[in-house]
């Protein structure tokens, strides 16, 4: 292990069963990813029920993915796909001992964040409005396919399970923003930064996979 | 040969001996006492036998539902339970016995406790989600509890659709308490993993890992793999039941048989969750007991590694007469057949170890002995179920039964009492009595035989399983079966005797009472807080028992990182030093 | 050899069934020698190897490649040959021959329903002719269910959603047990059913006489027989006992309470409603849980049954 | 350091214009009526490539240990196993059809 990089020496977080800041920054970030291959297989769960039903039914796909808005769609790639520039940006700043840059990056990504789950919000409501409600509440007629309401269980199953993630992620990032008011973080130690950055960016990988499959469907 | 390079480095690092402590004043259990310093304790020790506590428990409710479910079933009607809550309870047992007790038993609690001790390291490499892991698995528990209370659960520990999805019962609160549950088993897995990589001590590299570490990183592995998708499952389930989602139900347009494969392709790797940490324990203790090198060192590591990865494609035999396609039940067994390679290799590789050793029949030996023929009775009824013209007969009777029980119960179950025997002296630094010890194993052993072996024969006879009542023709065997678990209970109670009277009145155990080389044993027992007053250094593999003891207790004066707030350590080092190399 | 067989297995009642037993045999067969061996390698090496004093100096043998290469081979090549085994029986339990005699298969929480190409339904009870292919077309009402006869070595699950099917050619006359082996709720262990194998001509003649057999039989007795077939006293007693649901004895006439809170007198419409609907009126402290029987019974069976319950009193 | 690569703002702003274009790319595609398994993966291809530009660059992949990467593809590979082994069954199901 090389020694701490740390301009000055605070090691005020360093836990008393690591050896040194390299040991336990290291440590986190491996967590992180296992813990990141376990969100994969848990949404990998739902990939594996909507391929099945799309093998089935493929023609139900094409009908019922009529009901989605691909212009929203896109815009919210394109939102997420900005929050994690910014979270990229932060993580920089943090690098850089520039801890004003690194607030106001994840007050950015914070912002963006919830541009996304307002249009969730709006695009949710004008489903239930329709009667495009999840499960045993299907309502809709419109779509002429006895298993229409499957695929809108997928797709709530799906977006909604996303939409909690992105929420736990404006939550990490708040907290992120508190601890950085309070000067914890500076060059040397990052760590929470660092791992909550590789966090949203799965998330945002997820809604990368989600768009095509859920919208993008001719 | 690695011993000249190693020593010539060493000295230039200052590495001296460290002998235990053979009667230590201060160990984790008596620093930092009282209820609030256990609730609220970061050390994997005593999180790993708070973990030893919970499960006791629940084996100790599922081992009562098991009692039960055989006084049931003495007679072939109906004789104190109706059939409602004969449903329930064997539900119970089976979710009781494989998520609250099987699946943290050797993992969360020796897995826990053994793991840093096995690395040299302080502590695993995120304390405080140990920590957090342990509390999950208590609030997992209680919606279990909470759902017994409240309507009990009668569909099987599988939750089969549809029927999950229709029965009355709280079904929600139940499948929620296990979903709780996963997370602290992934929290376990991912904690392993992170430490294994990140916290061994110097010197020790991959090819000098303790076979038993090799066998918990299997394990991890498998555990973050395969416990998503339970989650995931679940949760689909939790959603069929509140809103009727329809993608299991066939009521709302759902395929049933796509469950089924949700569920197994976590439940099937889950027995490998449950037996791959036993693999390690027995690698342990047929080496230390047999005072020998272990045959085949690699190929036990990676037949643990491959049980593990093959483990997660054969999951479909649990379907082979569930609807499921003829090509997929092909592929399914063929891949089944090839897991039972690396098993059998293990079995022999252990015989091997045995051959020509210095063989002790102390209590954890005996265990690994009965858990070799165990086991293997185990393996070999899976070949008979693995091939798919007798599993169409055999599927879904007691013979199905009868080999899932020698499998988890012979083999895991005697492994871990194995364990549980061999690290009691680390634990407590007391001794159980040796006689109690073998006598109660005695017991169990034939008691086991007894309740399974005639479930063979009747499952092959055609008796199906989770039946409340039966056709006369088979109710002989249910009651050798009956009486044969009676003596099982009796085993265990003697068990639980002399653990308990060894707690209050066992002898001193002493740092090392096996003659092991094993790092967990060159430190004295009880542990010191933070494991090892050094930090250790590692020239030899674990079971290089043709080297010097000496060699095995090297390590390099600590220096503490700064901070510590056990003051304790910096006054202590000055004792253990006084022997040197 | 026989005898082991006999001890282990049910007796050999369908063309399949040997098949499946020689696999079987084959396996534990092999199992046991190979078990024998390992076993005794343990205990011989456990004495023989025993420790003599605390200094015992063992030898180093880290590996050894030609016996590790044995020990992989030989089970891979026994495994195989199992798998193969098994698959080629597995091909013969799925491909039904053409010619086979189908029978329709209805599962319902808890009997049986075989559906016969008359029309005729017998519940709880399946009638085959010997020697010759019957495929049994089958499906569920409700949960998943299992269809299963030791005698023959056959099974399959029977699904809501799907058809699924067996068959089997049974060799000689007699009677064999069916089970339900997938758990299916409260009275799963009840649900069986009898297998009645019967030569060719009486078969026949079976099936032309079943439906008409009931015509002029007095309507209790009619209706006493009519509650066995159709296994209402799996769930139905009609002595007091409480099963999964009322007893029979005493119920005409009396007032129940329902789950919905309202009261109802037993009257020929409500058991009536009750035999078609099942689930429209739940007495209190009830599931509910009974299939309907619309379609399998016709009025002159549910008149008799309501005549066979006037008589418990 | 592995674990502590900077990237430059330019180089972190050209990846996030890279991400848009491909988003556009994706969205215009459907535009063209593309035959139909080909459509599906260009779709998914471009998924695909944009994740890995992602993983790479935003998560840092491409300068982190190989450990990290390999975690990554052995969570890709178990799912592909796990759909592709459920496909074996739910795509070749037979089921009888009943005479009568």
């Amino acid at each position: 292990m090389s020694k701490p990089s740390a301009l000055e020496e605070k090691l005020d977080h360093l836990q008393h069963h690591f050896i040194d800041s390299d040991q336990q920054f290291e440590a986190s970030k491996m967590g992180m990813w296992v813990f990141l291959v376990t969100e994969i297989l848990f949404f990998g769960g739902l990939f594996v029920a909507y391929i099945a039903y799309r093998a089935w039914y493929p023609d139900l796909y094409l009908l019922a993915s009529t009901e989605l808005d691909t212009f929203w769609g896109a815009v919210n790639t394109a939102v997420l796909i900005g929050s994690s520039l910014t979270v990229a940006m932060a993580i920089r700043s943090a690098q850089l001992n520039q801890i004003k840059g690194l607030i106001i990056n994840l007050y950015i990504t914070i912002g963006l964040a919830c541009v996304f789950m307002v249009i969730k919000y709006f695009e949710y409501a004008h489903k239930f409005e329709k009667g495009i409600l999840p499960g045993s509440y299907y309502s809709y007629e419109g779509i002429a396919h006895e298993k229409a309401n499957i695929f809108f269980s997928i797709y709530y199953m799906m977006t909604g399970l996303h939409g909690v993630h992105v929420l736990v992620g404006i939550g990490l990032m708040i907290w992120l923003v508190i601890k950085a008011k309070k000067k914890v973080f500076h060059s040397g130690y990052y760590t929470p930064v660092e791992i909550t950055g590789l966090y949203w960016h799965l998330v945002d990988i997820i809604w990368i996979f989600l768009f095509p499959l859920l919208y993008l469907i001719d | 040969m690695a011993t000249n390079e190693a020593t010539t480095s060493i000295k230039k690092l200052q590495v001296k001996r460290f002998k235990p402590d053979e009667n230590p004043e201060k160990h984790y259990l008596n620093e930092e006492t009282g209820i609030w310093a256990w609730m609220t304790t970061v050390d994997h020790k005593k999180i790993g036998l708070m973990y030893l506590a919970s499960i006791t428990f629940f084996f100790f409710i599922g081992g009562m539902l098991a009692l039960l479910i055989r006084t049931e079933l003495l007679t072939p009607a109906q004789s104190f339970i109706d059939a409602d809550v004969y449903n329930q309870v064997f539900t119970l047992h089976g979710a009781i016995m494989i998520f609250f007790f099987l699946i943290p038993s050797v993992p969360a609690v020796l897995g826990n406790f053994v793991l840093p001790l096995q690395l040299g390291a302080k502590d695993v490499a995120f304390p405080r989600l140990n920590l957090a892991s342990y509390y999950i698995y208590v609030i997992g528990a209680l919606f279990t509890i909470f759902a017994i209370f409240t309507g009990g659960v009668d569909t099987g520990w599988t939750f089969y659709t549809p029927y999950s999805a229709t029965t009355t019962g709280n079904v929600m609160a139940m499948t929620f308490g296990v979903f709780v549950l996963g997370f602290s088993s992934i929290l376990t897995g991912l904690n392993f993993i992170v430490t294994i990589h990140k916290m061994r001590s110097p010197g020790l590299t991959w090819n000098k890992l303790p076979l038993n570490l090799w066998g918990l990183y299997a394990t991890s592995l498998i555990q973050i793999l395969a416990t998503p998708v339970l989650a995931i499952t679940l949760l689909l389930l939790t959603m069929e039941r509140a809103l009727g989602i329809g993608i299991f139900d066939p009521n709302l347009g759902g395929d049933p048989v796509l469950y089924q494969h949700f569920f197994w392709f976590y439940s099937h790797p889950a027995v490998y969750i449950m037996i791959v940490p036993g693999f390690g324990i027995i690698s342990e203790v047929i080496s230390t007991f047999s005072r020998k090198v272990i045959f085949g060192y690699w190929a036990i590591a990676l037949s643990s590694l491959a049980i593990a990865f093959i483990g997660f494609l054969v999951w479909g035999h649990h379907m082979f007469t569930a609807g499921q396609s003829s090509l997929a039940n092909m592929v399914f067994s063929f891949l089944t057949f090839l897991v039972g390679i690396p098993t059998g290799i293990k079995i022999f590789n252990w015989l091997a170890t045995m051959y020509k050793g210095s063989i002790d029949l102390k209590t954890p030996m005996l265990y690994a002995m009965v858990f070799l023929f165990l086991f293997t009775i185990g393996g070999f009824t899976g070949i008979m179920l693995g091939a798919l013209s007798v599993d169409v007969h055999l599927h879904d009777t007691y013979y199905v039964v009868a080999h899932f029980h020698y499998v988890m119960m012979g083999g895991m179950v005697m492994a871990f009492l194995a364990g549980l025997h061999y690290w009691w002296p680390k634990m407590f630094g007391k001794m159980y009595s040796e006689f109690w010890g073998r006598i109660s194993c005695g017991i169990i052993f034939v008691g086991f035989n007894m309740t399974f072996l005639p479930q063979f024969v009747m499952g092959a006879q055609g008796m199906p399983r989770r039946y409340f009542n039966y056709i006369d023709q088979f109710q002989p065997f249910h009651q050798f079966s009956t009486v044969g678990a009676y003596v099982m209970g009796i085993g265990f109670f003697i068990m639980a005797g002399y653990l308990f009277h060894s707690l209050r009145k066992g002898k001193r155990s002493g740092s090392n009472p096996w003659g092991s080389r094993a790092l967990e044993w060159q430190t004295s027992s009880p542990v010191p807080l933070h494991n090892f007053e050094h930090t250790p250094v590692i020239i030899n593999g674990p079971y290089d028992y043709h080297k010097p003891m000496s060699e095995f207790q090297l390590g390099i004066a600590t220096s503490h990182n700064g901070h510590d707030h056990h003051g304790g350590d910096h006054t202590d080092v000055s004792k253990t030093e006084k022997e040197q190399a | 050899m026989n005898r082991f067989s006999e001890f282990m297995l049910p007796p050999q009642k369908s063309t399949l069934a040997e098949g499946t037993d020689a696999l079987f045999h084959f396996i534990n067969i092999t199992s046991v020698i190979l078990l024998i061996g390992i076993t005794i390698a343990i205990v011989y090496f456990s004495w023989k190897y025993r420790r003599r004093s605390d200094n015992d100096v063992t030898p180093v043998i880290t590996h050894n490649s030609k016996l590790e290469i044995t020990w992989s081979v030989i089970p891979l090549i026994l495994v195989m040959i199992v798998f193969g085994w098994g698959l080629n029986g597995h091909v013969n339990l799925n491909t039904a021959p053409d010619d086979a005699y189908e029978i329709r298969v209805v599962a319902k929480s808890w009997l049986w329903e075989f559906h016969y190409e008359t029309g005729f339904v017998s519940v709880n009870e399946l009638h085959v002719p010997a020697n010759r292919p019957v495929k049994l077309v089958m499906s569920s009402d409700d949960v998943i269910h299992s269809f299963y006869i030791p005698d023959f070595r056959i099974k399959n699950d029977v699904l809501p959603n799907r058809y699924s099917s067996v068959w089997f050619e049974a060799m000689e006359p007699g009677e064999s047990i069916i089970f339900c082996t997938e758990y299916c709720g409260m009275a799963h262990s009840n649900m069986m059913a009898t297998t009645f194998v019967h030569t060719q001509e009486d078969f026949e003649t079976w099936l032309i006489t079943a439906g008409s057999a009931d015509d002029n039989m007095d309507p209790v007795e009619l209706g006493e027989q009519l509650v066995t077939r159709n296994a209402c006293t799996t769930c139905h007693s009609a002595d007091g006992t409480e099963l999964q649901g009322p007893s029979y004895l005493g119920i005409f006439g009396s007032e129940r309470v329902m789950e919905s809170g309202e009261t109802v007198t037993v009257d020929e419409n409500y058991i009536r409603e009750s035999i078609l609907e099942p689930n429209a009126k739940i007495v209190e402290g009830y599931q509910p849980v009974m299939p309907s029987y619309a379609g399998s019974l016709n009025d002159r069976q549910i008149d008799a049954i309501i005549e066979y319950i006037k008589t418990l009193e | 350091m592995s674990g502590h690569h900077i990237s430059s703002a330019k180089f972190l702003w050209g990846v996030a214009i890279s991400l848009f274009m491909l988003t556009f790319i994706t969205v215009a595609v459907t535009w063209v009526a593309i035959p139909e398994p080909w459509n599906v993966v260009v779709a998914i291809a471009i998924a695909v490539v944009k994740a890995i530009i992602v993983s790479a660059f935003f998560m840092n992949l491409y300068w982190d240990t190989k450990f990290h990467s390999m975690l990554f593809v052995l969570s890709i590979v178990f799912f592909l196993l796990f759909i592709g082994i459920t496909l074996l069954d739910t795509l070749y199901r037979t089921d009888p059809i009943p005479s009568f």
